[in-house]
């Protein structure tokens, strides 16, 4: 895995690669951040986190505790109430709706539930990122076989979402977050549908993305992938930080 | 634009399959747009012949100027050169008495019989004025016909003004009518194209919301819906351009040459007609769905 | 049938809700059905009325026997006779010289100056023979006509023949009009509630098939869809008539009153235009929609 | 919990909840199943199962091993190619169209997609299900109402599933499962959205809900969760029956 280096990446991402050059800037960085929905209480409060240029993150909690709120404030699908949300040094509440798009191309997501588009196959649900950043049909193939072989899909490319098991659909998902090769990794519950040993295989690759140099964020349940990789783990309760692990 | 132009192929490639995927309401929205644009060329071909025929009418129209049966030559002299000296008259001809007759014996025909036997000379002898094109409004014609008329040898005058005017008021209606209604054909085509972009954007919207999650920008998310509005658009012009055609060769004409009596005939619109369609269509189709996709993206913003 | 009736209000309100969250193809497909309905009421309008027009010209149609002037009154019996033997006259009328003279002055208006001072009785006396209803056909007259014409006394014969001829032309040709294009309307219509329905099923094909694997009969999701045929053919009858009144009172009788030259005034429908506009669109809804579900759970299945 | 007693339960359940009092027949029996998607290889091969009536079964085995067909072929919504499924003594692929509906009453089913009804709040998603069986309308809220609360998700009724959390939607697809109070009960991952905590308690309404005399069939990845509680284990590998733990 290398830097971005798509021909259409902008100068929100592009800034961002430039920056990883000097890792004293955090990636990503929450001052006193609070979110509620409408007519609803606060979903999170007083958050303050850091995270560092190619750091490995756990966030875990209960369900209900505001992970994927926390994740979503990260790549601005949801804006904060009140407090700053800085990605790679942009203050991502600032940005101008384009800027955002381009600031999403650096970042790769893995939802929660998938979010793939049903209406295309595997290959396409991943090709398209590739082409929506404008890297060239042929380029965008070749990427897209090499990270369906790294989640082992390659032979179900053709097929549609609907027609995959419960934890193929998922790895589809982590492709497509992997194929843009972004400095940012976030996925929210990315081993829920998949075995033990799959899990490890999956926290294997993100191990690797993240030893070459990408930041990456992880909320889950699961206890057995926090313990195999080992790193920082952030819980959440009631929308707030409980204890910072190692 | 160079940009644009390479994703063109994907952008086209995107439409189609919408278009595919929504084929019924695909097929509604072009069916319905097909329909309001052949009322569209309907109209257009009715008021481009009636205007031929008005300004046929126009052309017929004229003032006949009957002559008492004792009138001197001087006084006929007269008449004629002072018709002729008005600016608004083009020519003067003389019909006899002989001449008006045969004209009453053809408007009778078959019975014309009656006439049979009757003195040669019983029809008074006019003098028909043609008016210069242009000079064929009611005001020139009022003013020619109050100074004609008090001059001697005079009988009386006959002129067509009472169908003039209502041949003028017809023409404003129609006009008037043609325009409503195109505008509100144009107006029915807009909404259900753009109707029809909000239903492939509401069927899309999860795809919207995941390609914009991605990194997608709008420029990108638009252009394939934009392009599918056109392509309804021009669909159901070319489509409506057909039917007419289709209307007119296998079904108009050859009830019309039944019924020729009148030598009055309908003319297609042509090559311009058809271009004319397409180009609205695709105008509308074009309007309807950059409109409605813009709206619906501001709105997500939101 | 008293549990479907128990269910009933959660059916409708089922259809109700479709129709709210789709109510663009709803909007869309009551305007189009509404346009289609409107069209057949225009129809059904313009049918009637011709052929009360035509019952009417039928009514007047007559035929002409000229008699010579020299003809003798033991003559004029003898035909009056002959032709009040037939069994397809009503009655005969005698028309004088005088009387036929006035009645062509009528006809010449402004122009009757022409007859003036020509003899009094130039013109032949007649019989008019008033055909009895039914017996209008041109075969009767035909042979009617054959056995009149070569009777002594008879000058010559004048009718409408080539009129009723050109008329039941254009009744047959009307009627088989308004047939095909109801038929056709009426497809379009089964056709966009179908498509309507379709694009509802469509929308909620991840809800049936959620219903069913938790135990819903086939049943208990058909209703829904088919009310809400129902009520979208139903609606688009409603507008259609209101549009005709509408149309009829606002915009047709004023303009129609201002060239009422002919006397001849259109009749609306009235309220059985209004039941027949609802009642087809209700129809056509149910089995439009009837139709298309009962395919879709049939494919369903497989 | 008790046996199906709703107004509208119809022979098939009925018969099912008469052959309760003879314990003798299984609730599921399964003799040489053999299923396949179109155009591709077998997905379940040689598949001999038997869970009694009210046992408490776990299906594992890895991402992509058949798990989810298998269970689909239960409840009917998948048709075995070769073999024959047994549900209450009945062979499901005889089974009438408007029979396998009334059959499916007496089944709750957890998907692994959750599969909830997008346009319904959680009361509605829940309700339907009552009403489509023929309860009243007051019955069906006073039922909806407990098995609410049974998943502690009684504040969220009137959300919209998509204002969930993950592990909100799946609580909600498992009060669905409950509340007609079904002979045999069928759950697809039912935890791979909830914290451990969250799962066990889940475990526990089932417990419940099995001592009470429903099957309980479980596919999991999870192996706390089955160690949790401890009952029948069926492996699946590459479609086979690997081998049946205690
Ligand atoms: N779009 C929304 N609108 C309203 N409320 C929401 C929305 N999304 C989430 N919530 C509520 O916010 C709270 C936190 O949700 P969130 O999805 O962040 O939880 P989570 O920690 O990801 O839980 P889980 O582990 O179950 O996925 C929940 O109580 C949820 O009901
Ligand atoms: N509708 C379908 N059409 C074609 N192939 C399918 C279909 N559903 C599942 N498959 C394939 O069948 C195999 C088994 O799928 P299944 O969903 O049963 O696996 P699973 O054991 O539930 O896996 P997971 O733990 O990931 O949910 C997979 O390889 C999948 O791709
Ligand atoms: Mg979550
Ligand atoms: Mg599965």
């Amino acid at each position: 895995m290398q830097t971005p280096s798509s021909p259409r990446t902008k100068p929100a991402a592009r800034r961002a690669a430039a920056a990883e050059a000097a890792p004293s800037q955090d990636m990503i960085r929450l001052a006193n951040v609070w979110k509620r929905y409408e007519h609803g209480r606060f979903v999170l409060q007083t958050i303050d986190l850091q995270v560092g240029r190619g750091e490995f993150v756990f966030i875990t909690g209960p369900s209900g505790a505001g992970k994927t709120t926390l994740l979503s404030l990260l790549y601005g699908a949801e804006i904060a109430d009140r407090g700053q949300v800085f990605i790679a040094g942009r203050n991502i509440t600032r940005l101008r709706r384009k800027e955002l798009s381009h600031l999403r191309r650096g970042i790769g997501v893995v939802f929660q539930d998938f979010k793939l588009l049903p209406r295309r196959t595997v290959f396409e649900n991943i090709a398209f990122c590739q082409r929506a950043i404008g890297v060239s049909a042929r380029e965008a193939r070749r990427r897209v076989y090499a990270v369906l072989k790294l989640v082992s899909l390659a032979e179900k490319r053709d097929l549609y979402p609907r027609f995959l098991s419960g934890g193929e659909q998922q790895r589809v998902a982590i492709a497509r977050a992997l194929v843009n090769r972004p400095p940012l990794l976030i996925a929210d519950e990315p081993t829920g549908n998949l075995d033990p040993e799959m899990a490890n295989e999956v926290m294997d690759v993100f191990k690797e993305v993240n030893r070459l140099a990408t930041t990456v964020v992880v909320a889950t349940h699961d206890r057995s992938v926090i313990e195999y990789v080992g790193s920082r783990t952030v819980r959440l309760e009631f929308g707030q930080i409980m204890k910072v692990g190692a | 634009m160079n940009r644009w132009l390479q994703s063109f192929p994907y952008f086209f490639g995107e439409a189609l399959l919408d278009i595919r995927e929504n084929r019924a309401v695909a097929a509604l929205t072009i069916v319905t747009t097909t329909i309001s644009l052949i009322f569209f060329g309907a109209l257009w071909i009715v008021q481009v012949n009636v205007s031929d025929l008005i300004g046929n009418w126009r052309e017929r129209f004229q003032v006949e100027v009957f002559l008492k049966n004792k009138i001197t030559s001087t006084e006929k002299e007269a008449i004629k050169s002072a018709v002729l000296r008005s600016e608004s008259v083009e020519r003067v001809a003389e019909r006899t008495s002989d001449e008006a007759l045969k004209k009453f014996r053809e408007q009778l025909g078959p019975n014309a019989g009656v006439l049979d036997g009757l003195g040669e000379a019983f029809l008074p002898s006019s003098y028909r004025i043609i008016l210069r094109p242009g000079w064929r409004t009611m005001a020139n014609i009022e003013s020619l016909m109050a100074r004609v008329r008090v001059m001697p040898g005079v009988e009386r005058l006959r002129n067509d003004l009472t169908w003039l005017r209502r041949l003028e008021g017809a023409i404003q209606l129609i006009r008037l009518a043609v325009w409503t209604i195109s505008a509100l054909l144009g107006l029915g085509v807009l909404f259900i194209i753009a109707n029809t972009i909000r239903l492939t954007l509401f069927a899309r919207r999860d795809d919207i919301a995941i390609m914009h999650l991605v990194g997608a920008t709008d420029g990108f998310i638009r252009t394939p819906y934009i392009t599918e509005g056109v392509l309804c658009g021009a669909c159901g012009g070319i489509a409506a351009y057909a039917s007419l055609m289709l209307l007119y060769y296998a079904f108009f004409l050859p009830v019309l040459s039944g019924f020729s009596a009148e030598g009055f005939i309908v003319r297609p619109g042509g090559w311009h007609l058809g271009v004319l369609l397409v180009g609205v269509g695709a105008s509308l189709g074009f309007v309807g769905s950059a409109a409605t996709v813009s709206h619906y993206l501001r709105k997500q913003r939101e």
